[in-house]
């Protein structure tokens, strides 16, 4: 196991998660999971370790630095095909949580009237933007790079932007704009996020461990969802950036993407195969892969 | 430079080019580093080729930005230089400023200056302002600062004006220290200009080079990443060869550091 | 070496200023190098000053100057000196420019249009020597043509204060010996008032009006000298019985203040 | 500098920074300037009392690995300095390397730093090696290369080696030259730590200025990111006073820029 | 200022080597400064180049030196003539290190201890009159004891060929004849090669065995000279009749050498 994790003093295995961020609501359930003792209870013993905006962790975890990792299941599809060995093990958000942010006051009724005009902040590069680029054309709009920061929407009307529709909505509303939020998956664009992964090799060597920790993650999330305000507590302690409250706001926006899509689905972070191999013929539409083999790329323990 | 250097000015950049690149190209194989953790050379040279328009707009985007980044640098630099060397006060009151543009990180001031300058080339040479004034501020300053005081003497002697002095002492005695924080300014220019286009550029038709790299980042081809980053390169390397010509044209006749070789 | 003739000798019309020195002091670090040091140099004077090496000759220069602030005590300089000119000990020629455009400098410096100034430097270098040399750079030339170059600058304003400071020590005997018949014909035309530091005892008997010579600790001065010889002073003047006595006697002054 | 000057060196900058901070403030005030944009300096200063704990923390983790990156700078720049002065084709071959570590975006090799480096403090002390070695290289370089050629045949003359000539004439004599470049590259070394934890911060409990800095961006902590760049600012303008007092130690009794002061 | 007594005279067992040039020619740009130009210089001889400013003298010492490359013809020096000595026309001080460490250089890059190179140093800046500047930085001195340093550092390593690029310039008469008896006195103990250039006559004829005259123009032996004077040549030597002819002489060719 890569990290050179010593096994811990009791006999558990360490196992470390790669966040792609600092803890935020988002990551919720790990965090909970920690609280409850869950890792403690699948004999393990589970090291979150927080990131920041350009922690590569798709070719950390590829590169066998790390074993398991937090990123999104059009990312899994990319690192495949340019030759990385990652596979989902794990899916928090079964509904894709981004979409585009304008203000209400520009009366806009769809995704293609903010393709009209003004301006739009996106990272360049990310399959949406293809995505948006090729359905609506970016001929009439200025397109600008995203920077997480909510300063030019709040200073420009016109402007539209990419957002977490968990997080960036709530600030923008409470800095006193009135923001509209229209969901990506209005266009039809619905991959997994917050997706745990790691290599087909942790899973052939140590089928245990992908089990123990999915088990570990579930229940965490399990928790936050019924109640996350101690688990967002301890996320506050270690981010005091962000406060109590928007913890609470963020956490109730996102459990409906984090709930099964399909009642039908009673485990949380389950995948099925036909959102990949959805996924997988998007993706190869918009031409930034060449091919997929959708089932291997994600694992249900 | 003497007869015949045009070849023995290109033969060694040459040869450690081929040599370097071979070598790293076989290192990379042996190893079997994965291409997208880091491409062989072989394969970042296709990648260039593969993408030789989309790279070459973006070079050409970029080279505008950095260029005129480079520009107000060399003159607002020189400038601020030439204000801060008047008194050891000025200097104590003032420098500690330009220390301040320098550890700003231009993510954090996005949107001051996009809100400014508005997106696109304007705050874009913003960035490569900022990024890369300090250098022909810090070594300007130490040059001006270095003037033989002997000359200083002859000057004051002929009761030349502050201006005079400056002129026709203080700033070609600089020249070499300037030339030198150009040299520096001129890749942080480029990655000025790279780092404003992260947060400023335009990119509906096309974008710069910074912008080439974040969507090669996005679509995890780090053969395209590399391509990218090599034109930045090979564009400071273009600045960095003008100061160079710069600097031999106006010291060949007098400077150590032009005459000896 | 060709001497241009000097504008016609007018005594008493001169452009020398007179330099009061009063209670002068100025140290270093510890050392006194200059100590209630009283002198004063009459309009249109030309005088040598003569001391060991070490003794404080340059330092009084660059306090007659103004370089340097003296401790204590004052330079005064009746009525306005301007323009001063000073042939440093080092040459001091900005290595970025040419021979010719060093020696310009100030006139440049004082606003004279570039064809008239680049012509009186041209003819200056010529006058000492280094006609030829108008084109090098500053780097490109022996140790004595600096020297001449520095010279050459010093002369191309018509200074009414001229401060030497061995401007002839790097020189050999026969390019000095016409320096010296060119600044004496300089003095003897303008009349302005001349320091002139050398360690030529020999020098300062053909050049100077009075000779001072100053003791190695403390800079005190142990004679004040006037030199009667009259001008225009030929070279034939050094064979002569006076003019050895006058060495003679300031070589005995020298000596002593060597061991002072 | 003189008896004194203790008190010359305080009063300037602080009179600057009342003046400076003041019009600021009244400045925002009186436009209306939204926080979100640019917070008033009364504003980043209560923000920054707020976070206190927070901040210094976190500036101690940046300071440690900023300056573990200045050192290698200045130890490899220096190095490479010298390597590069030993030969015209050395430079030739070389030097553009060395522009190539200067353009290279942080972010573009996030994944080779990480992975060659590890998460943490030893990726983020390369990030800053990275961006702060090139402007020691060059000044040292241009140092190196201004040696007084008089000395240098006094060194020839006693048959000195390569390396006595280098520590005892060479070295000695860019001094002023590899101090300029030590200022410049002190700032730089804070940036690219902070740029370095954008891409490479172990986020346990709190991380670098960095961090602090993206946090708070993404928060809309506008006072904050200003109060962190402003700890960023402040840990430059040390290192840069350390720098400052060592050109006057090592340089005080024989150049100019410090004689003269 | 003391002279220490060198070590006793024993003229045939002189550690001096001897030079040849042969066909030496040095251009710059288009300036031939030496063309095709011979000389021998024995072991242990005392060789004075006299010559208008600019005729070459430096450059011919840097050619011996192997400072500089000739264009054509070669200097070849007969066995190891290391160490050489070489006091430059400039006085080229290290402005970081103290008159001491200065001084003492030479031996620290031939590996002495430091603390017999400094005592070799502090009592050979005591001789040339600086024992108490051996603190300060070359900044904080005269032009002439910055000289007097460089002839210190110069003599520290007991050299077998020494070149003096007019040492002694800067200095005041008295000043020099002490470092010229010293000088000799070196000679006469070591029997050293030297070469010294020099713009006095005076001081060519009371050090030299032999004294060169070179022509402005083209750097041509203009005479080649023997100065037959007996040594130890004292003070007085120079108020003879031989020492004036053989003075008269060397002014003579220079006078026309500078025609030339
Ligand atoms: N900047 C300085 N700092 C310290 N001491 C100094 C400085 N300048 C001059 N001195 C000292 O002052 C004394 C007089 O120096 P000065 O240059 O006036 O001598 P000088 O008479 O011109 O000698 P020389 O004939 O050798 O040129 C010397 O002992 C010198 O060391
Ligand atoms: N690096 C150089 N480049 C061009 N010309 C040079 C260079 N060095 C010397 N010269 C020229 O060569 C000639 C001889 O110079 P050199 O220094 O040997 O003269 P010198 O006899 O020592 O004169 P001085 O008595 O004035 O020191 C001069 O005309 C000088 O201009
Ligand atoms: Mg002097
Ligand atoms: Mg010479």
């Amino acid at each position: 196991s890569a990290g050179g994790d010593a096994p811990a003093a009791d006999g558990r295995t360490p196992v470390a998660l790669q966040l792609n961020w600092v803890p935020e609501p988002e990551f919720g359930g790990y965090y909970a999971a920690l609280q409850i003792g869950a890792d403690r209870e699948a004999g393990l013993s589970l090291d979150v370790r927080g990131g920041g905006p350009g922690t590569p962790v798709e070719q950390m975890v590829a590169a066998g630095r790390i074993d398991f990792g937090v990123s999104s299941a059009d990312n899994v599809l990319i690192a495949r095909s340019r030759g990385a060995d990652l596979v989902a093990i794990y899916a928090v958000y079964q509904t894709f949580p981004q979409g585009i942010m304008t203000h209400s006051g520009r009366g806009l009724k769809s995704l293609a009237q903010v393709f009209e005009s003004g301006t739009i902040a996106m990272e360049p590069g990310t399959p949406y933007e293809r995505l948006l680029r090729q359905r609506f054309g970016l001929d009439k709009v200025r397109a600008v790079p995203y920077t997480n920061n909510l300063a030019p929407f709040l200073h420009d009307p016109l402007f539209a932007q990419q957002c977490f529709i968990t997080a960036e909505p709530i600030a923008a509303r409470r800095a006193g704009a009135d923001p509209q939020v229209f969901p990506l998956t209005d266009v039809g664009y619905n991959p997994y996020a917050g997706v745990i992964i790691t290599r087909s090799k942790v899973i052939a060597e140590n089928p245990e461990l992908v089990r123990s920790l999915v088990a570990t993650v579930r229940r965490g999330w399990q928790a936050y969802l019924q109640d996350p305000r101690a688990a967002n507590a301890e996320m506050h302690r270690l981010n005091p950036t962000m406060d109590l409250e928007t913890f609470a706001a963020v956490a109730a926006a996102q459990e409906p993407l984090i709930a099964p899509a399909d009642p039908s689905e009673s485990e949380l972070g389950t995948m099925r195969l036909e959102r990949w191999e959805a996924l997988a013929a998007q993706l190869t539409e918009l031409g930034i892969i060449d091919r997929a083999e959708p089932s291997n790329a994600f694992h249900n323990p | 430079m003497t007869h015949g250097s045009r070849l023995s000015a290109i033969v060694p950049p040459l040869v450690s080019l081929l040599v370097i690149g071979a070598g790293l190209e076989l290192a990379l194989l042996a190893t079997a580093t994965p291409t997208y953790l880091m491409p062989r050379p072989s394969v970042v040279l296709s990648a260039l080729a593969d993408n030789a328009g989309e790279l070459s707009r973006a070079t050409l985007q970029t080279a505008l930005a950095a260029s005129l980044g480079l520009v107000f640098s060399a003159v607002f630099g020189g400038t601020i230089a030439v204000v801060l060397s008047m008194h050891p006060w000025v200097r104590r009151a003032f420098y500690p400023y330009a220390v301040f543009f320098q550890t700003v990180p231009v993510v954090a001031i996005a949107p001051m200056l996009v809100i400014w300058f508005g997106y696109g080339i304007r705050a874009i040479t913003a960035a490569a302002f900022i990024v890369s004034v300090f250098p022909i501020i810090a070594n300007t300053l130490s040059g001006l600062l270095s003037t033989d005081p002997a000359l200083c003497d002859l000057f004051r002697i002929y009761r030349a004006g502050r201006l005079a002095t400056l002129l026709k002492l203080r700033l070609p005695s600089s020249i070499p220290h300037f030339l030198t924080g150009l040299r520096i300014a001129s890749g942080l220019a480029v990655i000025g200009a790279i780092v404003g286009e992260f947060v400023a550029d335009t990119y509906q038709a096309g974008g710069g080079i910074g912008t080439a790299i974040e969507v090669a980042i996005k679509e995890q081809k780090t053969d395209k990443v590399f391509a990218a980053v090599l034109m930045a390169s090979l564009l400071g390397l273009g600045f960095f060869a003008l100061v160079n010509l710069a600097s031999f044209l106006s010291m060949r006749h007098w400077h150590v550091s032009e005459t000896k070789e | 070496m060709s001497h241009s003739p000097p504008r016609p000798h007018t005594p008493e019309s001169g452009i020398g200023v007179a330099v009061s020195i009063s209670k002068l002091s100025r140290h270093f670090g510890g050392r006194q190098v200059l100590a209630d040091f009283h002198l004063r140099i009459d309009a249109g004077e030309f005088l040598a000053v003569l001391g060991p090496s070490g003794c404080g000759k340059s330092t009084l220069l660059r306090l007659i100057a103004g370089l340097d602030r003296p401790d204590a005590g004052r330079v005064a300089i009746d009525s306005n000196p301007w323009p001063i000119a000073y042939v440093f000990q080092d040459p001091s020629l900005l290595p970025w420019r040419t021979v010719l455009h060093n020696v310009a400098l100030p006139l440049e410096l004082t606003g004279v249009p570039k064809e008239q100034r680049l012509h009186a430097a041209a003819k200056l270098l010529a006058t000492v020597g280094l006609g030829e040399a108008a084109g090098r750079f500053p780097a490109q030339l022996s140790g004595g043509m600096r020297m001449r170059v520095s010279l050459a600058r010093a002369l191309i304003t018509e200074p009414r204060l001229l401060l030497l400071d061995e401007p002839f020590a790097a020189l050999d005997a026969l390019t000095r010996q016409h320096l010296d018949d060119y600044l004496q014909g300089l003095f003897m035309a303008r009349r302005m008032t001349v320091v002139f530091v050398t360690h030529s005892i020999a020098e300062a008997v053909f050049l100077a009006d009075r000779a001072l010579v100053l003791s190695a600790a403390g800079g005190t001065i142990l004679t004040d000298r006037p030199i009667a010889l009259p001008r225009p002073r030929r070279e034939a003047v050094q064979t002569t019985v006076e003019f050895a006595s006058e060495c003679a006697a300031l070589a005995q002054v020298l000596a002593q203040g060597h061991s002072a």
